[in-house]
């Protein structure tokens, strides 16, 4: 039998004025079930908590109602008081007849009625609720951290720093991401290079951290905790033990004319290389794709210059299986391929370049050591046209958001030129100047002011070639007027998208991805380095696009999470959890597709023998949020979510 | 010289047992479904269904039977029950088949414990059964040993005319004669000749099916299976049948007060015997349709002497894959040649 | 009749968004029609269509159904589902005969304390004007009389 | 050779060269006028096979029946455009696998039965995806336009008439291809969201509840209508939902295996002009 205790506070004058307290404890104490109910002033003060825990115990009560404030004050309160009393505290329901009743009506016998509606309702609830206890999942403190940009390296380094396993996988040949592309960073103009370097060095050295390059993740399975992952660890026909990196075999390799991906088309690689002189690590790879001997058989130059065989041939992809706690996922960007606007004519002219080919122009490790020479002619170009937002904020084009990176390095690109070009003009086509963050603003004056940057308001419409120059059209809306400019080079701030594969990838992780092929956080403003599941964090321009400094901030951040999560050996969780009804489960998987966070699972009922009987969705509780979605979809009514079963909601229902 | 009772004063009839407080039923069709209804006007009735697609029973043992309605408080629960209702009433047309239907449920609703609810109803009602003169392809009342006139249940006969302007009363029981009194000098003396009975073929043979049925070894027989391959398991054939009687209690209600009902239930339904367990001992539809019939022809007979099947046919006719009793019986009496 | 009627209301609601919102027009001390009995469940995603069939078994004259704005959801996409399973058993509702009236539906988000007192007030009204759901209270009225025949 | 000895010689071909170990099709009823499923096993049973404007069932939901697939033996089943939608909608749904399935299609629409080609689901996309084009365009049922035309409580006093005679002899959920689940919702009392009784506010519930299950997975084969032994238009109820998925969500039941159930998915920018 059920002994419901009701405790009904005045909370002062906030509940009583407005409602008859003496009546409403008077009247549920009537209602079936309930062994005692009580009024007092102040039910959260010291010895309002103390009666409830005496009546817990006086009366046996099997069930707790709190009617006063809101749940989402007190809920937590009054389940610990019932906790001490030795009563499970999610046999303590809240009826809230402060903030939905006294707080909001004026006539008081119709407040009364509701309050006692909306107690005996949740009276009613209370005696189906159940005993629950929270979740308790091993956590493997072992962390994997995909991609090794700026983003990535912080987030290994933060997570290994306080001492914690970091498998690193990056897979590029070498770590640095598009940060080891950049010349100098805004606002500062430090060389990306010198901060980037010992990061990738700390990051390879470190103790804690195992670094994986040229590795993808082949497979993510299990949940927060217990994630199972498969890396692919392609084959670099080299092996990484022998191997120096003494760099003989680059300059043997009889085919050199590649064009360098690192240097955006600008420097030339060999087929047997390291994406750039300061890989880490420090060791080739062999592209098969253009390699003579992987195309033709023959060849072989590279394994013969090499003074220590560190060379074979027959190196084939490994698969790593790897046990893991947490995932941060620091994936990056790629920047839009600007094909679509055929009037700026990149592609087309060789002196139309992209912001990140001026970046490798303008990088003194880069193809040109650091001089901005035309491409076409390796002539110092004397004007130099700017065009902002190609791609970005062009809902027709391009892409609807803001790359929000674009107006900072047009404004670093305006100074590094005047720097390094003495008498070069230059001028920059904006929609506006968003320069928000800490020394932004200056930085973005310096350029216009000390360094002449002429920055027009406006879109260019045409780029075209006249007598060896790029004629510029384009329109200044602050003055209406057209605008025509015969610049020697244009550079455009091209769109940061997601990458090619990021939804395809996104898929394998298991996490979800916006319209764009960003990773969603869980939520935009509270949870914007989780993603919407649980154990996977988001840093970095996979999530959106990014400075560095708010990469490394989310990047941190992450690492902060992931190490919240290995504080402990067992994660526990709110047991506010689905869980399945096997026997009557009819196996449709509509409650897996409906499931926001892939909690469900199929799963096998073998008879004695191992024969399949059938097959069953299966929650894991790891992975649950408890939004019970899945629920109201399952059409045998086979789910529930605790706390908030069907009986319950019922019995509240019924209870009205 | 036999008596009469014309069409044309059927209009009479009906005022004047309502005068006498007695409500009448009939053979009914409306919103597309046929039963025995209420009736106030002659012109409602539809004698032209060879059965109306509902059978009899309902009006007996309603498909859905407030028992009691009870109050939960704090220290006690208050119940009252409902009686079943003690108006007199006549159905008016009952189809001999329906009629011997009730006939055969009587010792069950009353071999231990006497339900009043059924008992009650049969007392106050007086059954005005029509002969058929029409049958169709699964009528099969003579296969059961009844005939399209049979007098089984039935407080009066009454044959069709040939020309259909009335029909040829014949009381049978004193309850029908009291009935019929009210209604005496509406009734005349006539030579018109009552139209032929309808011919119903015999579609088995009953008696080598039931000993077919009893032979313990048949009851694992392969038959059960593949003469119920096609069996959907919906309660059709039982809820439909004039004798199928099973039920089930269900409380409903919120917190405060509910009502105990006793719910038609049909031993073709799959949960019909699941146990709290998870167990089932009538797992495969070919079970269940085999427990139809066995209880029919075999337990049923065993306890009372009596096949619980008047030959209706609605479980053959209604049925959504056309299975029914009659093809099983069929099937079955071939067996054993 | 001197009395003016008084209708009931039955809200399902997501404890994230509109809970929250009824608790900010209470701690701004909003009026509103006392006439809503609040269900709270963890998101719009858990609330089922038999909810609202049940209140109305309850005698309940309207339901409401309320969460948070699309993109708002705690769970990133429950009222995602419950917007497509809302549409479709609103069309069902309609089809057989239950004025839409009755049964409303809407997005109030934590912020939304007063969006959601003159929504009460509003649908109180409502449904204060169209009267008691006398066609659905007589079934329910049908189900406790004795067999008839 | 008329059509129904070519379907005869198909079935005798699938049984005999074992590419299947049953076929699923249509035998004489117990009148002229009625037609019976049947099952065939061995290649003589073919000739009791019979196809005309009269099968109309859609057999499909036998293939759900327990054990049968469970072999991983193909089955093979004569099925109008319906069925094989229903057998997509099965797929999708994971209570079979596509492939195990050999289709025998056949279409009734028209004057002419006629032959469809294909032998798995996936053969008929084609078909299916013009059944969709020319759905908007069913001519309209007379009735139907009635009950739209009339006042909310017209309407529910005419389906509170039509469902007063529901003696919840649950044939809608039996004969249905979606009803497979082993314990139906009405089945499930803890809680008893339906009443079970059969009073007319729970046969309201139970119609309700079953049509709302089958929003967006009903392929109108009419198998419910047909079975109801009292008569109610279940069909109207059906065809309305199938026209609010197919107006909102661009849903089409059982276009492909592969087809997302239409309430277990969303679009964010789903219409909502409803929510206020």
């Amino acid at each position: 039998m059920a002994k419901i205790g009701v405790f009904i506070c005045h909370c002062g004058e906030n509940v009583a004025a407005k409602i008859d307290c003496t009546q409403l404890t008077a009247a549920i104490g009537e209602h079936p079930g309930v062994a005692v109910s009580v009024e007092y002033k102040y039910f959260c003060s010291d010895p309002g908590q103390e009666s409830v825990k005496k009546a817990i115990r006086e009366h046996g009560l099997t069930g707790v109602v709190v009617a006063a404030c809101s749940p989402r004050m007190h809920e937590a309160t009054f389940r610990n008081a019932c906790a001490e009393a030795g009563l499970n505290p999610y046999l303590c329901e809240i009826a809230n007849i402060r903030e939905h009743c006294s707080w909001v009506h004026t006539d008081k016998d119709m407040a009364t009625i509701k309050a006692l509606e909306i107690t005996r309702s949740l009276v009613e609830k209370v005696k189906r609720n159940n005993e629950l206890r929270p979740i308790e999942v091993p956590v493997t403190r072992r962390a994997l951290v995909i991609g090794g940009g700026i983003a990535g390296i912080q987030a290994a380094l933060d997570i290994a720093n306080a001492g914690h396993e970091v498998v690193l996988v990056e897979r590029e040949a070498s770590l640095g991401g598009h940060m080891a592309q950049l010349s100098e960073t805004f606002p500062t103009l430090d060389c990306s290079q010198c901060i980037m370097t010992p990061r990738m060095v700390e990051a390879a050295r470190h103790p804690k951290i195992r670094l994986l390059t040229y590795a993808e993740i082949e497979r993510v399975e299990g949940y927060i905790g217990n994630f199972k992952v498969k890396v692919r660890m392609k084959s670099r026909s080299v092996d990484m033990k022998k191997c120096t990196g003494c760099g003989d075999c680059m300059l043997k390799c009889p085919v050199k004319k590649i064009s360098s991906e690192f240097d955006c088309g600008l420097g030339k690689r060999a087929a047997i290389y390291t994406p750039f002189a300061q890989s880490v690590p420090n060791i080739p790879v062999i592209d098969k794709k253009r390699c003579t001997y992987f195309k033709n058989g023959k060849c072989q130059i590279c394994s013969k210059s090499c003074p220590i065989n560190a060379i074979d041939f027959t190196i084939e992809d490994e698969f790593l299986d790897i046990e893991i706690g947490a995932i941060v996922v620091a994936t990056g960007f790629q920047i839009q391929n600007t094909a679509m606007y055929g009037e700026y004519g990149y592609g087309k002219y060789a002196d139309v370049i992209t912001g990140l080919q001026f970046e490798r122009l303008a990088s003194a490790s880069g193809p040109t050591s650091g001089k901005i020479l035309r491409p076409s002619d390796n002539s110092e170009p004397q004007t130099v046209v700017f065009i902002q937002c190609a791609g970005s904020r062009d809902p027709s084009k391009g892409v609807r958001y803001c790359s929000k990176i674009c107006c900072m390095y047009t404004a670093k690109h305006a100074m590094l030129y005047a720097h390094k070009v003495h008498g070069g003009k230059t001028h920059i086509f904006y929609m506006d100047i968003r320069a928000g963050g800490k020394g932004y603003d200056e930085f973005t004056r310096r350029a216009i002011e000390e360094d002449e940057a002429s920055y027009v308001r406006g879109r260019v419409s045409k780029v075209w070639q006249e007598n060896g120059r790029l004629m510029v059209r384009g329109v200044d809306t602050l003055l209406g007027r057209p605008v025509e400019v015969a610049a020697d080079m244009v550079v455009l701030a091209t769109a940061i998208i997601a990458q090619p594969d990021a939804k395809e990838f996104a898929k394998t992780v298991g996490i979800g991805y916006d319209e764009y092929g960003f990773y969603n956080e869980a939520h935009l403003k509270l949870r914007p380095v989780e993603s919407s599941t649980a154990g996977i964090y988001l840093a970095g321009c996979c999530q959106s696009p990014k400075d560095i400094p708010d990469s490394v901030a989310q990047a941190s951040a992450t690492a902060s999470k992931v190490l919240a999560l290995f504080s402990k050996e067992q994660l526990e969780r709110e047991p506010v959890v689905a869980s399945n009804n096997e026997a009557t489960c009819a196996g449709c998987w509509g409650c897996v597709l409906a499931c926001p966070y892939g909690a469900i699972e199929q799963k096998d009922i073998l008879d004695r023998s191992g024969r399949l009987i059938k097959r069953v969705a299966s929650v894991n509780p790891g992975l649950c949020q408890g939004c019970g979605t899945c629920v109201t979809f399952c059409r045998s009514n086979s789910i529930d979510l605790a706390g908030f079963t069907e009986r319950q909601i019922f019995a509240e229902v019924m209870g009205l | 010289m036999t008596r009469i009772l014309f069409a044309d004063k059927l209009d009479n009839c009906l005022e004047r047992w309502r005068s006498a407080g007695i409500s009448v039923i009939g053979p009914v069709k409306k919103s597309n479904s046929s039963g025995y209804s209420a009736v106030t006007k002659a012109a409602e009735f539809d004698f032209n269904l060879v059965l109306p697609e509902r059978s009899i029973k309902e009006l007996f043992f309603p498909q859905s039977e407030p028992l009691m309605r009870y109050e939960i408080k704090k220290q006690e629960i208050n119940t009252s029950e409902f009686k079943a209702p003690t108006s007199e009433r006549i159905i008016f047309g009952v189809r001999p088949c329906d009629a011997a239907g009730l006939a055969i449920d009587d010792p069950l609703f009353g071999w231990d414990y006497q339900d009043e609810y059924w008992f009650q109803r049969r007392r106050e009602t007086v059954l005005v059964t029509i002969a058929c003169t029409k049958a169709d392809d699964f009528c099969m009342c003579t296969s059961l040993k009844l005939t399209p006139d049979s007098e089984k249940g039935s407080d009066i006969l009454l044959r069709p005319l040939e020309n259909n302007s009335g029909w040829q009363v014949e009381e049978l029981t004193d309850r029908g004669r009291e009935a019929f009194k009210i209604i005496a000098d509406l009734l005349q003396e006539s030579q018109e000749k009552a139209a032929p009975t309808a011919v119903v073929e015999e579609k088995f043979d009953l008696e080598a099916a039931l000993a077919w049925l009893k032979e313990p070894e048949n009851f694992e027989s392969h038959f059960w299976k593949e003469i119920s391959m096609r069996c959907i398991g919906c309660g059709s054939c039982t809820f439909l049948c004039p004798t199928c009687h099973c039920f089930d209690i269900q409380d409903e209600g919120d917190t405060y007060s509910g009502i105990r009902r006793k719910n038609w239930d049909s031993c073709s339904f799959a949960l019909f015997t699941m146990h709290t367990s998870g167990h089932n001992p009538r797992s495969t539809q070919s079970a269940r349709w085999r427990q139809r019939i066995m209880h029919k022809f075999n337990y049923f007979p065993g306890k009372f002497n009596l096949n619980s099947c008047s030959g209706c046919g609605r479980c053959s006719r209604q049925c959504p894959v056309d299975m029914g009793i009659t093809e099983t019986l069929q099937e079955l009496s071939k067996l054993l040649r | 009749m001197s009395e003016p009627f008084e209708p009931k209301i039955v809200a399902f609601v997501c404890t994230y968004c509109t809970y929250a919102g009824a608790d900010l027009a209470g701690t701004s001390r909003l009026k509103y029609a006392p006439n809503v009995r609040i269900v709270r469940l963890p998101c719009t995603g858990r609330i089922s269509p038999m909810f609202i069939l049940k209140a109305l078994q309850k005698g309940a004259d309207g339901v409401l159904v309320s969460g948070c704005h699309p993109g708002d959801c705690h769970f990133t996409h429950g009222n995602y589902h419950a917007r497509r399973r809302w549409t479709v058993f609103r069309a069902l509702l309609e089809f057989t005969g239950i004025p839409l009236e009755r049964v409303k539906f809407s997005w109030i988000s934590a912020a939304e304390g007063v969006k959601f007192a003159e929504f009460i007030n509003t649908i109180t009204e409502d449904i204060r004007k169209q009267g008691p759901f006398d066609q659905y209270k007589q079934l329910i009225r049908d189900t406790e009389s004795p067999a008839t025949l | 050779m008329s059509i129904v000895e070519q379907y005869r010689t198909k079935v005798k071909e699938l049984l005999s060269s074992g590419q299947v170990k049953m076929v699923i099709g249509y035998g004489a009823g117990t009148t002229p006028d009625r037609r019976r499923p049947l099952f065939m096993r061995s290649p003589e049973d073919a000739d009791k096979m019979l196809l005309d404007n009269a099968c109309i069932a859609n057999l499909s939901g036998y293939l759900v029946s327990e054990g049968l697939l469970s072999d991983e033996k193909r089955v093979a089943i004569m099925l109008r455009p319906e069925g094989v939608r229903s057998i997509n909608i099965l797929a999708a749904e994971s209570q079979l696998k596509a492939e195990q399935i050999v289709i025998v299609g056949f279409d009734t629409a028209g004057e002419e039965l006629r032959a469809i080609e294909g032998s798995e689901a996936k053969d008929f996309c084609a078909l299916i995806d013009s059944l969709k084009e020319s759905a908007p365009l069913q001519a309209p049922d007379p009735l139907f336009e009635r009950i739209v035309q009339m006042s909310p409580q017209e309407r529910f006093n005419y389906w509170q008439e039509e469902f007063s005679k529901c003696i919840k002899c649950y044939a809608c959920r039996q004969s249905c291809p979606m009803c497979y689940c082993r314990r139906c919702i009405v089945d499930s009392n803890q809680p008893q969201w339906i009443n079970t009784s059969s009073h007319t506010l729970g046969n309201f519930e139970w119609n309700i509840v079953r049509a709302f299950h089958l929003a967006g997975r009903c392929v109108a084969c009419g198998n419910c209508d047909r079975s109801c032994p009292v008569n109610i238009p279940l069909r109207f109820i059906n065809r309305r939902m199938g026209m609010e998925v197919l107006e909102v969500f661009d849903h089409f039941p059982g276009m492909s295996e592969s087809q997302e159930p239409v309430l277990a998915s969303f679009k964010k920018d789903d219409p909502e002009t409803f929510i206020l």
